[in-house]
């Protein structure tokens, strides 16, 4: 009982904002909880191998808990049932379809997401024209989750939309998400609006778009950090950006580790005392485990992202 | 005669070093958490996909002629991918019959891994393609075809018992991946140093011209050659399925230049004709246990890379200084890249 | 002895065995390597031009240019290695730490840089840790294959261990003011603009600086020597040493170069940017015409090599390949490539 | 191109240009050199002469600074040089003809030949510029003195496109083309002919009347006489005498070099000539040689002979398979043979000892093992389709007594023996096959005298036997001494048929370099 309680949150890659943002929150929990070890780690290339590999080791090391952004749920799959086997409590976050979970946090749900993206950048473009979509890779799956999710609203709600070219692959990189964005924009002069997943495709478009002069003509839409994005909010170039912040996604996760280790539930309904999380939807997830969802989508636009310091 | 040489071996005693002082490292600086035996076990399984890639890499440098396979983990994700799209067309109900299907899936894997091999051995011995190009370019187009049938996903296979006891299982306390591995790297040291195959390999990497003059087929060499590598990736391919219990067309990307670390460290020669496959072992093995120890000691992954590299650089230094007088002709070998 | 029958011999002799002596068309393909990066070249553009005939205006060759800025610097100083029997692999990382650190530097203490001194310090950095990279060579006697691999590591590693991972969307207003420089600007009938930004004389400047050193100095004969057999070069008086610096540091100084382009047009610095492509510049390298082998190379053929390189790259949209098809075209591509090349080496 | 000042020098007594004193040279485990004292005279030219493996090239090598000595010092003009490096030696006027040629196959003609001036200029600094138009111009002023064509599209030649002899011309042509004051040509001979040997004596000549001092290595003694001059004798790393060539015989230069006393008789003796082995009809690869026919019967020695360019290579590689005939027959005891590689050459038991024996012969770093069984792996078989260790040990071992290679076991890489041990290795590979019909391509090419006698009664042993043997070789004396027949050929076709038995080497001569193309 002495010995503190040690969770380690593993994310998909180490280094970036992203993850630095969710790493204030994971330092944050254990100064908030005495007693509570901390600490997050993650690979130094964006590849699941890399990361299921981590995993592997901190199963050896017998941690209490683990908290897991997945790069890619189904790989961790045996993974994360040995750590249950051995007694390792396992939280996930990014992770819907993950089986061997106790707990999987989603700061929303993946498709409404992509969908309520979809309509702002509707709205942009006056519900007509061309539109297409990126993603950082076609394996990542939330990433096409959004751009599936806003491609079949743009079917259902605006039939004056046509998607081409959809789920471009950036790689997640901002040089290749801006050359795509240039063919795309070679091949339909007259494309009217990006919707982006990766946080670094809306950058690669908004300059893009800003280099063509068409601030204002072509609409971008995404996933970003306030950040990033910035520049490319102020120019107009990008329209209005949307994220969940990590940190409390950081916090979320280490929040439910240490209820499991002390042994307690999370029900529908609950008060994580996170922003975001404050009334949390519970239900049964595809494996052992639930899933809680909190409402803790952002949507800024240039008028209000200097609210958000990361 | 052997023993002696297999001490004389700088590139094995190096490693060997290696082994030993990372190991007393870890457990000192862990007060002995390292040594535990689920953490070997751990290791045990994390150290055969990359080993058996490594291998092929190795296989094909020793070939000579600029020989390197960059289509490894390409072509083991896609063998895992063609499986696993396969099986569920050919099995109805995996739990029903989970030995057919796992052999199914093994075999459909082989075969594809047969094929892809046999690809880049056509395209190198009969076209006679540069092979760091025509690999490069087959790991893209086996990684693309990965895509193209998974959509970029990843696809959960079944996880029948046998296929789940492949990844997961041990056998008096060892991982199954790992006796795999061993098995199969047993088997193609043996091939090396006792069979034809072996012996004309090493001679072609050391003189193509002359193995022609003696009658020795490069281009049935260097296709057997790409065959192997590739059958190879396609068994770190179902490995890899049943240890994530999933395909997907990019798993491991970052392998690719970890095999060939893994390879040169081993003192496989880049320009053919040398290569040792218990050097390999012990190379790959530093490697996962540098690893391991600095995940153990919470030390960041980027520093990892950092000493990766100055690991292989004081590879390369200590068999410079003091090894150079005792092995005169080692320098003008090592010399051309 | 009668001295003229013994040159009508020799004569008969130099021109009897390299049998294609006559001007045919093989023969050219075989003298000029590069002459088959060009046919490959118009081969795809005939091919895109006919599936989208939209393929065909200024802008795209505009942006085509441009997104070979950074992979031709790179090849250049891949090639240069390649020529003298070496190869590159570290080349990326080398661009990643200079750009990177430069960019945090300037950003941090010195914002008001003029984007020469920018360049100039990339340019030195880059040559910096490719001499580093020449030491390592000539001191371990070692492949530059294993010795690369080694600094890659440690230098993408010092990078993000020691440097900084977090990238920064504010760089100095020099670079990003460079980045957005313009030589030459072209409104589409549909009111697009396209322009040609001032990186890419960047390239130009560096394909002629690196032919005028291949091509008028000692140096550059020097690094064909070496490439040619080392032992004999070394035993003809050539220094390896200064080559083998010259060669790193030269692929260096490009690649630091290249680091700080990059900054400049993507208007970010991003430490995990650039490493990775090191296969598909060597790629270019030797799709013009260089060997893997050594000894051989040109700036114009390296050149082609990116060209053909960057064209399959950023074609496939407009040609209609579907996303999921894309990597395994480009793979098939370069498997073709190969084998055209293949064919130029049979006789 | 040779200077002005230098000539007056020849006038006055010979002038000490460089000496050696107490050279010492050791590798791992051997010591090459011991105690080699040696002056060497401007305007003076030098043979050096001894056994292979004696240090004659590890001699050279430390004059022209590729190797640094182990102990010793070396003067040059009375200069103590302290540490002499590849670059202080051409700035001193030391040019080298390498045993290799060192020439960069993928460099032009021109550069080969001239490129060294300007980097000797600019004393070996690089980041100089280069002049294109005076490396054209001494090279073709170099070319020229070695009777080779001079224009642009020549100079422009890659030097790997270019055939063997040529090669070494070039390489002539390079120690030549600056002002040099020593010129050392390390067997400079083994693939030119005799026509292009004479040119090069008188080059030789040009430079001493010059005042340079020529150094000439070379296994051909005939040569040396022509030369003139004096003879060093080296054995084992020592020089065991020193004189005015002419004062010598060839007996007691050849006891000099091997410690024993050597045969200048006819090897062949009691040919027992047995029944019809092997026929060859209408043979032909175009553009390499056409309508080749002859036989070769049981027991026999047929020699054939050609200057380079005549088709006699193109020949042994048809006969060995490496590079198929197009056209006619070819019938091994009365079946007709399809030879498409030379696994089918092996087979059918013909085998082919190549003439290059570093770059198409050996596994220079396996070992001696290896190399010997490398033609015979499928009978080796074991257990499991392994290679059975013991066997090979045995085998190889056996091979190794027979031939007489010194060796103290066969684990040793090859490349630790010296030239004529290894070509033993070579034909060890090859008896190894139990060869009916064995094709010897310059089998002595760069072997010295010791080691010749052992592989000419090898060869004797062999025909003996009832093998049927092809000797391919422009050594004349060699072909005198071991034939039973004797096939000349000349652009690609043969031209002329003898029995070898009482033939004369001068008449051989006078038909080799005569313009006769006709079969007569
Ligand atoms: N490169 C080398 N590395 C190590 N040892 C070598 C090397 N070259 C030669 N040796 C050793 O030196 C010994 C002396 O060889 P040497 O050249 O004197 O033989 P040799 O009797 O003169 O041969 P031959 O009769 O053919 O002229 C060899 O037996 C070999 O063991
Ligand atoms: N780099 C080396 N390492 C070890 N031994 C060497 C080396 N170079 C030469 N030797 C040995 O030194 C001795 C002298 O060799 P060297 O090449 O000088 O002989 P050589 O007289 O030129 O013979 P040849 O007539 O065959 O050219 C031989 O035993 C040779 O094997
Ligand atoms: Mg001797
Ligand atoms: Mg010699």
């Amino acid at each position: 009982q002495n010995k503190p309680i040690d969770i380690v949150t593993v994310v998909k890659i180490t280094g970036i904002s992203w993850f630095n943002r969710m790493e204030v929150g994971v330092k944050e929990f254990a100064a908030a909880n005495p007693g509570v070890t901390t600490r997050q780690i993650g690979p130094a290339q964006s590849d699941a191998a890399q990361q299921q590999r981590l995993v592997e080791d901190l199963v050896a090391k017998k941690v209490d808990a683990i908290a897991v952004v997945s790069m890619d749920p189904p790989t961790l799959e045996p993974v994360l049932k040995r750590a249950l086997d051995r007694g390792i409590k396992v939280v996930t976050h990014e992770a819907d379809n993950q089986k061997n979970t106790l707990v999987d946090i989603e700061a929303f749900d993946n498709t409404a997401y992509g969908a309520r993206l979809n309509d702002r950048l509707a709205a942009c473009m006056g519900q007509a024209g061309k539109w297409s979509s990126l993603v950082g890779s076609l394996g990542s799956q939330s990433q096409v989750q959004w751009a599936d999710g806003g491609a079949a609203n743009a079917a259902k709600k605006y039939p004056k939309m046509t998607l081409v070219d959809a789920k471009n692959e950036s790689a997640n990189d901002a040089e290749k998400a801006y050359a795509k964005a240039k063919e795309i924009l070679r091949k339909h002069p007259d494309i009217k609006g990006f919707q982006g997943s990766s946080s670094l495709d809306v950058l690669g478009i908004g300059r893009a778009v800003e280099e063509a002069g068409l601030q204002g003509k072509v609409c971008v839409y995404g996933t970003g950090l306030p950040s990033e994005a910035a520049k490319f909010l102020e120019s107009g170039a990008v329209g209005g950006i949307a994220f969940w912040d990590p940190k409390d996604a950081g916090l979320a996760m280490n929040k439910a580790a240490m209820m499991l280790v002390q042994g307690k539930k999370i029900t529908d309904g609950m008060d994580l005392g996170i922003p975001g999380y404050n009334k949390v939807t519970v239900k049964k997830g595809p494996g052992v485990g639930v899933i809680v969802t909190g409402q803790a989508w952002v949507e800024v636009d240039k008028k209000n992202y200097k609210q958000y310091a990361f | 005669m052997t023993m002696k040489l297999k001490i004389s071996d700088p590139q094995l005693l190096f490693l060997l070093v290696i082994n030993v002082a990372i190991l007393l490292v870890a457990t000192v600086f862990s007060h002995g958490d390292f040594l535990d035996i689920y953490n070997f076990q751990s290791m045990a399984s994390q150290l055969p996909e990359l080993g058996l890639l490594a291998i092929g890499v190795a296989l094909a440098m020793i070939s000579g002629n600029g020989g390197i396979d960059l289509s490894g983990i390409g072509l083991a994700n896609l063998a895992g991918v063609v499986a696993a799209a396969a099986m569920p067309l050919l099995v109805a109900a995996p739990d029903a019959a989970p030995w057919t299907y796992t052999l199914g899936f093994i075999a459909v894997a082989l075969v594809t891994g047969l094929l892809g091999g046999a690809l880049n051995g056509w395209l190198i011995s009969r076209g006679n393609l540069t092979p760091i190009l025509c690999t490069l370019g087959t790991q893209m187009i086996f990684t693309g075809l990965a895509v193209v049938l998974t959509n970029g996903s990843s696809l959960r296979i079944s996880v029948v018992d046998p296929i789940s006891a492949i990844g997961n299982e041990s056998v008096l306390g060892v991982p199954i991946p790992f006796i795999i591995f061993v098995a199969l790297l047993l088997l193609v040291g043996w091939l090396m140093r006792y069979s034809l195959f072996g012996i004309k390999l090493y001679l072609l990497g050391t003189n193509a011209r002359a193995a022609r003059y003696a009658g020795i087929s490069q281009n049935r060499l260097r296709f057997a050659t790409y065959v192997i590598s590739g059958v190879l990736a396609s068994v770190a391919g179902i490995i890899i399925a049943a240890r994530t219990a999933s395909v997907k067309a990019d798993y491991g990307n970052s392998y690719l230049l970890i095999a060939i670390l893994i390879a040169v460290m081993a003192g496989v020669r880049p320009q053919g004709g040398y290569g040792r496959m218990v050097c390999l072992f012990f190379s790959a093995l530093a490697l996962q246990l540098l690893s391991s120890t600095f995940n153990l000691l919470e030390i960041s992954n980027f520093f990892r890379d950092c000493a990766w590299g100055l690991l292989l650089l004081c590879f390369l230094a200590s068999a410079r200084v003091s090894w150079r007088d005792f092995f005169p002709n080692s320098k003008a070998q090592l010399r051309k890249s | 002895m009668d001295a003229s029958t013994l040159t009508r011999q020799a004569a008969d002799a130099s021109t009897d065995a390299p049998v294609q002596r006559r001007p045919s068309l093989a023969a050219l393909l075989k003298k000029n390597p590069s002459a088959f990066t060009l046919l490959l070249i118009v081969l795809v553009v005939l091919t895109v031009a006919l599936i989208n005939p939209a393929f065909f205006q200024l802008a795209v060759l505009f942006d085509i240019v441009r997104a070979c800025t950074t992979l031709g610097l790179f090849a250049l100083g891949v090639m240069i290695v390649l020529a003298a029997g070496g190869i590159d692999v570290s080349f990326a990382a080398i661009a990643a730490l200079t750009m990177y650190s430069i960019t945090k530097v300037v950003m941090t203490w010195f914002p008001e840089t003029h984007i020469a001194v920018i360049l100039l310090a990339g340019a030195v950095g880059g040559a910096g840790l490719g001499v580093l990279n020449g030491l390592l060579v000539d001191w371990l006697k070692a492949p530059s294959l294993i010795v690369t691999i080694g600094t890659q590591y440690l230098y993408r590693g010092i990078l993000l261990t020691f440097v900084g991972t977090v990238f920064f969307m504010n760089i100095p207003h020099a670079m990003d003011s460079f980045g957005k420089l313009t030589l030459a600007r072209h409104d589409t009938a549909n009111g697009l603009h396209a322009v040609l930004p001032a990186t890419v004389l960047v390239l130009v400047l560096a394909s002629v600086l690196t032919w005028w050193l291949l091509n008028r100095t000692l140096m550059g004969r020097a690094v064909y020597a070496v490439g040619g057999s080392l032992a004999i070069a070394e035993r003809l008086g050539y220094k390896l040493r200064s080559v083998h610096l010259f060669v790193f540091g030269y692929a260096g100084f490009l690649s630091g170069l290249a680091g700080i382009v990059h900054v400049s047009s993507t208007r970010l610095a991003n430490p995990f940017d650039l490493v990775g492509s090191e296969l598909d510049v060597i790629a270019a390298v030797v799709l013009g015409g260089a060997r893997i082998t050594g000894g051989h190379g040109s700036v114009m053929g390296t050149l082609l090599g990116v060209l053909l390189v960057t064209l399959i790259n950023n074609v496939l949209i407009l040609a209609g390949v579907p996303s999921t098809w894309q990597k395994a075209i480009i793979g098939g591509f370069i498997v073709l490539a190969g084998a055209v090349f293949a064919l130029r080496r049979e006789k | 191109m040779t200077s002005q000042t230098t000539s007056s020098v020849s006038a006055a007594p010979a002038q000490e240009f460089l000496r050696l004193q107490g050279i010492h040279k050791r590798f791992a485990g051997v010591h090459a050199l011991r105690g080699v004292d040696l002056t060497i005279h401007a305007g003076e030219i030098y043979h050096l002469l001894g056994e292979n493996g004696c240090g004659k090239s590890t001699l050279i090598k430390i004059i022209a600074g590729a190797q640094p000595p182990s102990e010793g010092e070396i003067y040059i003009q009375g200069q103590r040089v302290a540490e002499l490096t590849p670059l202080a030696s051409l700035s001193l006027g030391i040019e080298t003809v390498y045993q290799d040629l060192s020439l960069l196959p993928n460099m032009s003609v021109a550069e080969n030949v001239a490129l060294s001036e300007q980097l000797v200029h600019h004393q070996g600094r690089l980041a100089r510029l280069f002049d294109r138009h005076a490396l054209n111009q001494t090279a073709a002023r170099a070319l020229r003195a070695v009777n080779l064509p001079a224009d642009a599209d020549f100079l422009d030649t890659r030097v790997d496109e270019l055939p063997i002899a040529t090669r070494q011309l070039i390489a002539i042509a390079r120690a030549i083309a600056t002002s040099a004051r020593m010129v050392i040509m390390d067997e400079p001979t083994t693939s030119l002919t005799q026509k292009e040997v004479d040119a090069l004596v008188k080059v030789i000549n040009g430079l001493r009347a010059n005042g340079v001092a020529v150094l000439f290595v070379s296994h051909k003694l005939d040569e040396c006489f022509a030369i003139g001059g004096q003879a060093i004798v080296f054995r084992d790393g020592e020089k065991v005498a020193q004189g005015p060539i002419q004062q010598f015989t060839k007996a007691q230069l050849g006891q000099l070099m091997t410690g024993k006393q050597l045969s200048q008789e006819r090897y062949r003796v009691d040919a027992q000539l047995h029944k019809p082995l092997m026929e060859v009809r209408a043979l032909g690869r175009h553009g390499a040689f056409e309508d080749v026919s002859f036989a070769l019967r049981q027991g026999e020695i047929l020699g054939i002979t050609g200057l380079l360019d005549s088709g006699r290579n193109e020949l042994a590689l048809a006969l060995a398979g490496v590079e198929p005939a197009r056209a006619g027959q070819i019938t091994l005891e009365g079946q007709p043979l399809s030879l498409r590689n030379p696994g089918d050459a092996i087979t059918h038991g013909i085998g082919y000892v190549p003439e290059d024996r570093i770059s198409e012969g050996l596994f220079l770093d396996k070992s001696i093992r290896d190399n010997i069984v490398t033609t015979i792996l499928r009978k080796l078989r074991g257990k499991f389709g392994a290679l059975d260790a013991a066997a090979c040990q045995r085998f190889s071992t056996d091979t190794v007594r027979q031939l007489q290679i010194a060796t103290p076991d066969v684990d040793r890489p090859v490349q630790s023996l010296s030239g004529g041990n290894q070509q033993r290795v070579l034909i060890g590979r090859w008896l190894a096959i139990n060869p009916r019909v064995l094709i010897l391509h310059g089998p002595t090419v760069g072997v010295d005298v010791g080691s010749k006698d052992i592989i000419y009664r090898i060869i004797q042993d062999l025909a003996q036997r009832g093998l049927g043997v092809i000797l391919i070789s422009d050594d004349l004396p060699e072909l005198l001494q071991n034939c039973d027949n004797l096939l000349l050929m000349k652009r690609g076709r043969i031209v002329r048929r003898y029995a070898v038995e009482g033939l004369a080497e001068s008449e051989l001569f006078h038909d080799l370099v005569s313009e006769q193309s006709q079969e007569s």
